[in-house]
Parts: structure tokens; C-alpha cells; sequence
């Protein structure tokens, strides 16, 4: 009833891995729960930090989807500008790429032998 | 008569009579079209599970049309079968019970869904015929019949894409596309069976597979049925229809296009393991597909962190799990002519793949359910536009948490024990593959928390004041592929045993697919 | 040698069909190209089963003792190209969704999904 | 679509009964000779075209109706898939009036023959049943291309 899953080079178990999870969690939780002394509620220490700006409205604080990994998208710019020129969307070039990857591929079979 | 002989044509003609019933019933009571639509796929369903426990306990079954007897395959004095058969081992009914739970979940969500739309009635009568097509792939003996369906569900599905194409473009330029590309690739399909009908004068799958030598002719059938099917499944490079139909088809339709993808995953696997085998070379074959993997896992994930549009987000990580199945059973092929490493890890890396088209087909069908709940809701698909409907929708927020950690193969979800079956294998096969696969299981976590960020989490927006929870039959289809998950999730032992390593061995041992039809030669 | 005839014409219609799906920019071109290539093929089965001087597989009034040419790929054929006009009339008819919503036909133009 | 002019009217109006006939003929007469169900219900289905272009699309709606179609196209369906499921006593699509004497019945003749109507079982019924799918779809197909190319049209010009 463990659930016993052979990988070749081990084992998987779920229900092990949740009964792991939660001795570790309540572990977790003890550790914290005995608490940090210089804590204090509601003080200063409850504000979020952001250098002394004033804190914007809930409505205009959500983030959009494309601002979500701005940075990850500028940085492999390399990688995306060409990738997303590939997506025409034309039909044509849909057609071509079949055309062309079956040609290689006929190529590589018979070649192989 | 003894209806338990005739369970494998059931399955299908069932959906087919009441596929031909809903325009009838239509003009009398509009409503109980999608009722008799649920019916006949819940009746379909009960039939492939019954069919699913015959075949793994007794063996392989046949079922040939119009003989004299269903399992009568060679009449007397015949050395090969020339009558049109289904031909069902472990494989097959692998993939026909998903087939078959995700077109019942299919019609059970379109109960609420389509309430929108008008002409529901054919709406029903091509999800149907699409579901018949789906499993005539999988379960055909015969490869002249195997083209047959797959025009029946490439066409279906193109209907079913551009449904609301008479109101809107997209839908419309998605079908087009989608028609074009597959019938291309059905008509390189049919030519690849007229080589081998002129080579072998047989049809019969099984037939040709015992006496293929592959020669010259052979050669090219290989060559043009496995980069069409490829595509069929959404391979990159010829990957960009998916995102175009994936996301312009309704929600229910798009699960339903992962299981016909699937079907021609399936098809690729049947051509260069039961009909070719060994024949072939098998290590330039088998890197053939493991770099299609490759690509698909790689460039699919990229591009789908980019996505605004939350299905065509979805459809990107569609391609890009296939490239799992690609890769495991890649990996398994290209060691196939070998049985030492076969047995240390070629057998793993391919129950690792065939276990994740099942995981796939449960958890991408939930999300892109997840994602028509959304649509049904506010309305958009833009991730730009949404945000904070957790408040809204707690259910389907749940449902959704628990697909993408699915994806992105968070433990204890079943994700996870596919992928790390394929990681573990392939390792030991090469080592950077694995890594790579590892890689685009973070970038595909990364893109889920990007979803679930912009949709889902973050203060209540005015324009969505009216949101509400989606109707029960929704969130029945969702509640029942979430449990499914969560069921694979905590007992893949019982799965990967039951029903992933038996279709394994029947892709891997070719003389027991011959031997059902020739009988033991 | 003349035999193979019809194998050149099958080269020439599917490469024709090939060459208009990728170079032509007109949808209702597209569509023609694929019924070029579903002609070929359809050819090429029709001409596997064809033997010299045979008569059509139908006993009702056919002269005695001639051979027969075989009826499989015929079957086969006639299938094929049941499947080839509902395809065609489905791409016909999206054609004209298109239009109806685009304004034009041309593929540089129709491609709202994209990237 | 405008109607054309008067001659090719009374053309129509002598020739499409004869297209008609030919296409029954073909149907039915599957089972002996080239042709069939599919073959049949397309010579029949051109017989609609013709009418539809000659007459236009507005004046033909009076006789050519799309929801009678989509019924017999319902009905020729149902007729086919119906004579699967009654084979299956035996197997799915078994021909059980082949050689049983009664309808379609009789044995047919092995060799060069002249041909009898009354052979081949379950054949010529799932030929007319096709043929009555077919032939609807077709009347289907021409009336809603024709109905969607009038509407692009009133757009063109607008």
C-alpha cells in the first residue's frame, strides 16, 4: 500500500514522501512557533519595505502578464526574436516546414540504412 | 447472441448511432441532445473498462467485420486476412480508456458550456464523430481503415475548431490551417499504404508487420508516415497549428484535440514498433524521434512563457510534454535492438513516456478546462485583462493549482512520477538529456506560477464584479480529472504495473502482434 | 516503359500540389493544391492495381476468360476520394468564413494567430 | 446568385429529371455495376447544383429546401448504421441476407453473368441508404456555400 514505484536506479513513493513532508512541516512549524523575541505586532515591523515610497492602492498593485519575467525575455533576446519570427502564422510556411523535415527525414532513413 | 464478444465494435458504434441520432433528436427537444450525447459516451466508457480488464486478463482481443465469427481473422485456406478488423492489445485500450474518460468528461462539461452557442446539435454529432475517429485510430487492425478515421477526426476536429467561425475570424483561420496540414499529411499517409499495398498486397497491420524486409520502398513509407504523424502530434518543428487550433476551439474541444493527438502518437509508436521493429535501424530512428522530443520540450516551453493568451500558453506546454513522451519512447527505441541495455533502461524510459501520455491527457484536459471556466466566466482569454479571480472562483482556482503542479511535476502529483521515471532512464542513456528535460520542467513551473499569478491571484477587479463559480457540470468534469490526478499521483505503482507495463511489452514484442491475427507463426 | 507513364504523372501532379502549397498565397489556391496532391495519389493507387489488358473487376457482361484488374485499390480510391470532397468542401467553405471576416484571401494577411 | 437567362432555364427544366433518374439508377444498381451509393447520390447531388444555378439561390429556396435535406441525410445515416447493428447476431456490418432466399437474396452467379437485382444481401440496402446521405449532403453543401457566398457578396457591395 506504499505505493512503490521501481525507477530502475530507486524507488517512488508518494504516501512516504507526504508522511516525510509533514513530520518536516510540523517540524518546521515547532521551530517557528517558539518565535522570534524583537518581533512585535503591529509596529512598523508589519509595513511592507519599499524605500520609503508611498504604498500604492491594492487595484493598481496587480501585476499584469506581460511584465511577469520582463527581465528573463530581455536577457535571451537573442534567443526569442528569431524563435518568435519563426510563429508567421502563414500557411504557406506551414506547409514548407512538413515539406522540408519530411524531405530530411527521408534523407536520414535512407542514408542510414 | 453473447454481447461480450462484440464489446470492441460497441465502443465504437454506440457513439456512431447516437452521433447519427442528435440531428433527429434535435428537432424535437433541443436540450436532450447533449443528454443523449452523455449517455452514449458514459455507455462507451463502462464498454472500454470492461474491454480494458478482458484484454489484461486474457490477452489481446480481435474483432472482425462481417465474418462469421468475430474472432475468425484467416477463413479457411487464406494465408493473410483480407476482411477490415480491429486488432486491441494493451496499447490500445491504454489509449481508448483515455479516449474514453476524456470525451465523457468532454460532453458532461459541454452541458453548460455550449449553452451559449447556437446549432448545438451538430456541435454534439461532431463530438461525437470525433470521439468514434479518436478510437478507431487506436483500435483499427488495419492500416487502409487507420486513414479512414483519421480523416474522420482531422475533419471532425476541424469543424468543431471553427464552430464559432461564423462569427468570429480566428476560429475560421484555425480551421484552415488545421484542414490544410492535416490533410497533407493524410495524404502522405495514404500514399505511404499504397507503397506497402503494391510491395505486400496486404492491408492487415499485423501482415505486413510479418513479412516487412525493409527495403528500398519501405524506407520511404517509413519516412513519410513518421514525420506526418510527428506533426499529427504537434512535434516541433511542424508544431504551429497547435497553438492556432488548441486556442480557438472551445474548451471541451481542445481536450478532446490533446486525446486525437495523442491517437497519432499512438500511430507513430504502432508504425515503428509493431510494424517495423527491429527491421529498421533503430538507433538512427530512435535519435530521430528523441530530438524531436528535444525540440519539442525545449522551444514549446520557451515559447510558452512568452504567451499572453492563456490557452495558447497551454497549447505551447501541450507540445512541450509531448516532447516527454517523445523522448522516453525515443529512448527506448534507439536501445531497442539491444536487450541488455533495453532491460536496465530502455523498458523504464518507455513506461515513463507511455505514462505520461496518460498523465498528460488527465492534467492538460484539466487545465484547459480551468481555462474554459475562465473564458466561460469573464469572457477573455487575455492574461493581461484578468486578475484576482480566486475570490470568485474557489473551486476552479483549486482544480488549478492542482493541474499545473501536475505539469510542471511537483510530488506528490502524477506528473511527477512520469517525469522522474524518464529522467532516472534516460540519464543512463544520456546524461544531458535528462538535464535538459529536468530544465523544462522548471521553465514550465516558472510559466504556470506566471498564469496563476496574473489570473487568479491579486485584488478583486471591478469589471469582474459579476464573476461567479462556473456551473456543476463543469466543475464535475474538473472535480473528476482532479481526482483521477491526485489517484495516479499517490498510487503510480498501481498504474505503471496494471496497465503502463503491459502496453510497453506489446509495443516491444512485435511476434505477439502478428502472432494474434496469423495465429502463433 | 509506357507502363510507368502514369507514375510520372503522379510524380508531376503531387509535385505541382507541393509546389502550390508552398509558394501560392491565395487560399482557394491551397485548396486546389491539395486536391492536386489528393489526385496523385489517388493515381498512384489506381495505377498499382492495373495489369495490361485487363477489364474492369465487374462478372455482369464482361468477356470471358480476360483477366481482371485488381479491386482493392479501387475500393481504396473510391474512399479516398469520398474523404477528398468533404474535405474540400469543408476548406471551401471556411474559406469563405474567412473571407467573410478578413476581407481577403490572401495568407500574408490572414494571420491573426500568430507568435 | 441571379438567375440565368431563359434558355438555360428551360434547359434545366428539361434535363434535371434525367439526371436524377441516371443518379437513382446508379444507386441502385450498385451491386452490379460501377457506381453505387456515393457515386449515385453525387450524379443526383449535381442535378440540385444545376438547379440552384440556374434558378438562383433566392428563387430555388421555393423547392429546394436545406431542412428536408438535413433530414433524409438524418434518415439515409440511421438507415446504414441501423443495418450494421442488425448483423450483429453474427458480427457488426455481417451480411445476413446474403443467400437466405428473402429480400436481395438469391445466390449470385460465380463468372461472366448477365446480373441479378436480387443478390447481395445487405449491399444494394446500404447503397440507397448512402445514397440518400449523400445525395442530401450535397443538396446541403451547395445551399449553404450558395446562401454564404450571397451574403459576402451584400457585403462586397456595400
Amino acid at each position: 500500500m506504499l505505493g512503490l514505484l521501481e525507477t530502475g536506479s530507486g524507488f517512488w513513493s508518494a504516501i512516504i514522501w507526504i508522511l516525510l513532508v509533514l513530520v518536516i512541516g510540523n517540524l518546521v512549524i515547532y521551530i517557528r512557533n517558539k518565535g522570534e523575541d524583537s518581533y512585535k505586532k503591529n509596529t512598523e515591523q508589519d509595513k511592507p519595505f519599499i524605500s520609503g515610497n508611498p504604498e500604492e492602492s491594492k487595484e493598481s498593485s496587480h501585476l499584469s502578464a506581460s511584465h511577469i519575467y520582463w527581465g528573463f525575455t530581455e536577457a535571451l533576446k537573442g534567443y526569442y526574436n528569431p524563435l518568435v519570427k519563426m510563429h508567421t502564422g502563414n500557411i504557406n510556411d506551414y506547409s514548407s516546414w512538413i515539406i522540408v523535415i519530411t524531405a530530411i527525414i527521408l534523407i536520414m532513413v535512407g542514408v542510414s540504412g | 447472441m453473447n454481447l461480450s464478444n462484440h464489446i470492441p465494435i460497441l465502443i465504437i458504434a454506440i457513439p456512431l448511432l447516437a452521433a447519427f441520432l442528435v440531428p433527429l433528436i434535435s428537432r424535437i427537444n433541443k436540450k436532450a441532445t447533449g443528454i443523449l450525447t452523455t449517455l452514449a459516451l458514459s455507455v462507451s466508457l463502462l464498454l472500454t473498462i470492461v474491454l480494458a480488464v478482458k484484454i489484461l486478463t486474457v490477452g489481446p482481443q480481435v474483432y472482425v467485420f462481417g465474418a462469421t465469427s468475430p474472432s475468425l481473422t484467416l477463413p479457411s485456406g487464406l494465408k493473410f486476412p483480407i476482411r477490415i478488423m480491429f486488432q486491441i492489445d494493451a496499447m490500445s485500450i491504454f489509449m481508448g480508456l483515455i479516449t474514453a474518460v476524456v470525451s465523457f468528461l468532454g460532453a458532461t462539461y459541454s452541458l453548460s458550456f455550449t449553452k451559449k452557442y447556437d446549432g448545438v446539435d451538430k456541435y454534439y454529432s461532431l463530438l461525437l464523430l470525433l470521439t468514434v475517429g479518436i478510437f478507431g485510430m487506436e483500435f483499427t487492425g488495419d492500416i487502409f481503415n487507420f486513414f479512414v478515421f483519421l480523416e474522420i477526426a482531422s475533419i471532425a476536429s476541424v469543424a468543431l475548431i471553427s464552430f464559432r467561425g461564423v462569427d468570429l475570424g480566428e476560429p475560421a483561420e484555425a480551421g484552415f490551417k488545421y484542414m490544410v496540414v492535416s490533410s497533407v499529411s493524410a495524404l502522405m499517409v495514404l500514399f505511404a499504404i499504397g507503397i506497402f499495398y503494391g510491395e505486400y498486397d496486404v492491408l492487415n497491420i499485423a501482415a505486413i508487420a510479418s513479412v516487412i524486409k525493409y527495403s528500398q520502398l519501405d524506407k520511404i513509407a517509413l519516412g513519410l508516415l513518421m514525420p506526418v504523424l510527428a506533426m499529427k502530434a504537434g512535434a516541433v518543428p511542424m508544431h504551429m497549428w497547435t497553438p492556432d487550433a488548441y486556442s480557438e476551439a472551445p474548451a471541451p474541444i481542445t481536450m478532446m484535440l490533446v486525446a486525437a493527438s495523442q491517437a497519432s502518437l499512438y500511430a507513430l509508436f504502432r508504425v515503428v514498433f509493431s510494424l517495423y521493429n527491429i527491421s529498421l535501424n533503430t538507433l538512427t530512428v530512435g535519435w530521430i524521434i528523441i530530438i524531436f522530443g528535444l525540440l519539442s520540450m525545449f522551444i514549446g516551453v520557451t515559447m510558452a512563457i512568452i504567451q499572453k493568451d492563456i490557452k495558447r500558453l497551454m497549447a505551447y506546454h501541450a507540445i512541450s510534454q509531448t516532447g516527454y513522451m517523445l523522448l522516453g519512447v525515443g529512448v527506448g527505441l534507439a536501445v531497442l535492438a539491444n536487450p541488455e541495455a533495453l532491460k536496465n533502461y530502455g523498458i523504464t524510459a518507455m513506461e515513463g513516456g507511455i505514462f505520461h501520455i496518460m498523465n498528460h491527457a488527465m492534467y492538460k484536459g484539466l487545465l484547459f478546462l480551468t481555462a474554459g471556466a475562465l473564458f466561460f466566466r469573464t469572457g477573455t482569454r487575455d492574461l493581461n485583462k484578468m486578475g484576482g479571480l480566486a475570490h470568485y472562483m474557489k473551486y476552479t482556482t483549486i482544480f488549478f493549482i492542482i493541474g499545473a503542479a501536475a505539469i510542471a511535476g511537483l510530488p506528490p502529483f502524477n506528473g511527477f512520477a512520469s517525469k522522474l521515471l524518464i529522467y532516472e532512464s534516460v540519464y543512463k542513456f544520456n546524461p544531458l538529456l535528462s538535464i535538459i528535460a529536468m530544465v523544462v520542467s522548471i521553465l514550465t513551473l516558472a510559466s504556470f506560477v506566471k498564469v496563476f499569478h496574473s489570473a487568479f491571484l491579486g485584488p478583486k477587479l471591478p469589471q469582474f464584479k459579476e464573476v461567479k463559480e462556473v456551473p456543476r457540470s463543469m466543475v464535475f468534469a474538473m472535480a473528476v480529472l482532479s481526482c483521477i490526478i491526485i489517484f495516479f499521483g499517490l498510487f503510480p505503482d498501481l498504474i505503471v504495473k496494471n496497465l503502463v507495463h503491459p502496453a510497453v511489452m506489446s509495443l516491444i514484442e512485435q511476434l505477439q502482434y502478428t502472432g494474434t491475427v496469423l495465429g502463433g507463426m | 516503359m509506357i507502363g510507368n507513364l502514369p507514375y510520372v504523372v503522379v510524380v508531376i501532379s503531387i509535385g505541382l500540389g507541393i509546389y502550390t502549397l508552398m509558394f501560392k498565397r491565395n487560399l482557394i489556391k491551397i485548396a486546389i493544391g491539395i486536391c492536386l496532391i489528393e489526385n496523385g495519389v489517388n493515381l498512384f493507387l489506381i495505377t498499382l492495381g492495373y495489369r495490361k489488358g485487363a477489364v474492369a473487376p465487374i462478372y455482369t457482361y464482361a468477356p470471358s476468360g480476360q483477366a481482371m484488374v485488381l479491386p482493392t485499390p479501387q475500393a481504396l480510391t473510391l474512399t479516398s476520394i469520398v474523404i477528398g470532397i468533404a474535405t474540400t468542401a469543408l476548406i471551401l467553405s471556411i474559406a469563405m468564413m474567412i473571407y467573410k471576416h478578413y476581407g481577403t484571401l490572401d495568407t500574408d494577411q490572414v494571420r491573426r494567430l500568430k507568435g | 446568385m441571379k438567375e440565368m437567362s431563359r434558355i438555360i432555364k428551360t434547359v434545366t427544366n428539361f434535363v434535371y429529371g434525367f439526371i436524377i433518374i441516371f443518379g437513382f439508377y446508379i444507386i441502385v444498381h450498385g451491386h452490379l455495376t460501377p457506381g453505387g451509393g456515393f457515386q449515385g447520390g453525387a450524379v443526383v447531388g449535381s442535378a440540385f447544383a444545376l438547379l440552384l444555378i440556374s434558378y438562383g439561390s433566392m428563387n430555388s429556396n421555393k423547392f429546394l429546401k436545406e431542412d428536408i435535406f438535413s433530414l433524409f441525410e438524418g434518415f439515409g445515416l440511421i438507415l446504414f448504421i441501423v443495418l450494421g447493428f442488425s448483423g450483429l447476431g453474427i458480427t457488426f456490418f455481417y451480411n445476413f441476407l446474403a443467400n437466405s432466399g428473402g429480400w436481395f437474396g438469391d445466390t449470385a452467379v460465380i463468372g461472366v453473368n448477365p446480373g441479378d437485382m436480387n443478390t447481395a444481401g445487405v449491399i444494394p440496402l446500404m447503397n440507397i441508404a448512402v445514397g440518400l446521405e449523400v445525395l442530401s449532403a450535397f443538396g446541403v453543401i451547395v445551399l449553404t456555400m450558395a446562401r454564404g457566398a450571397e451574403f459576402t457578396k451584400k457585403k462586397e457591395n456595400s
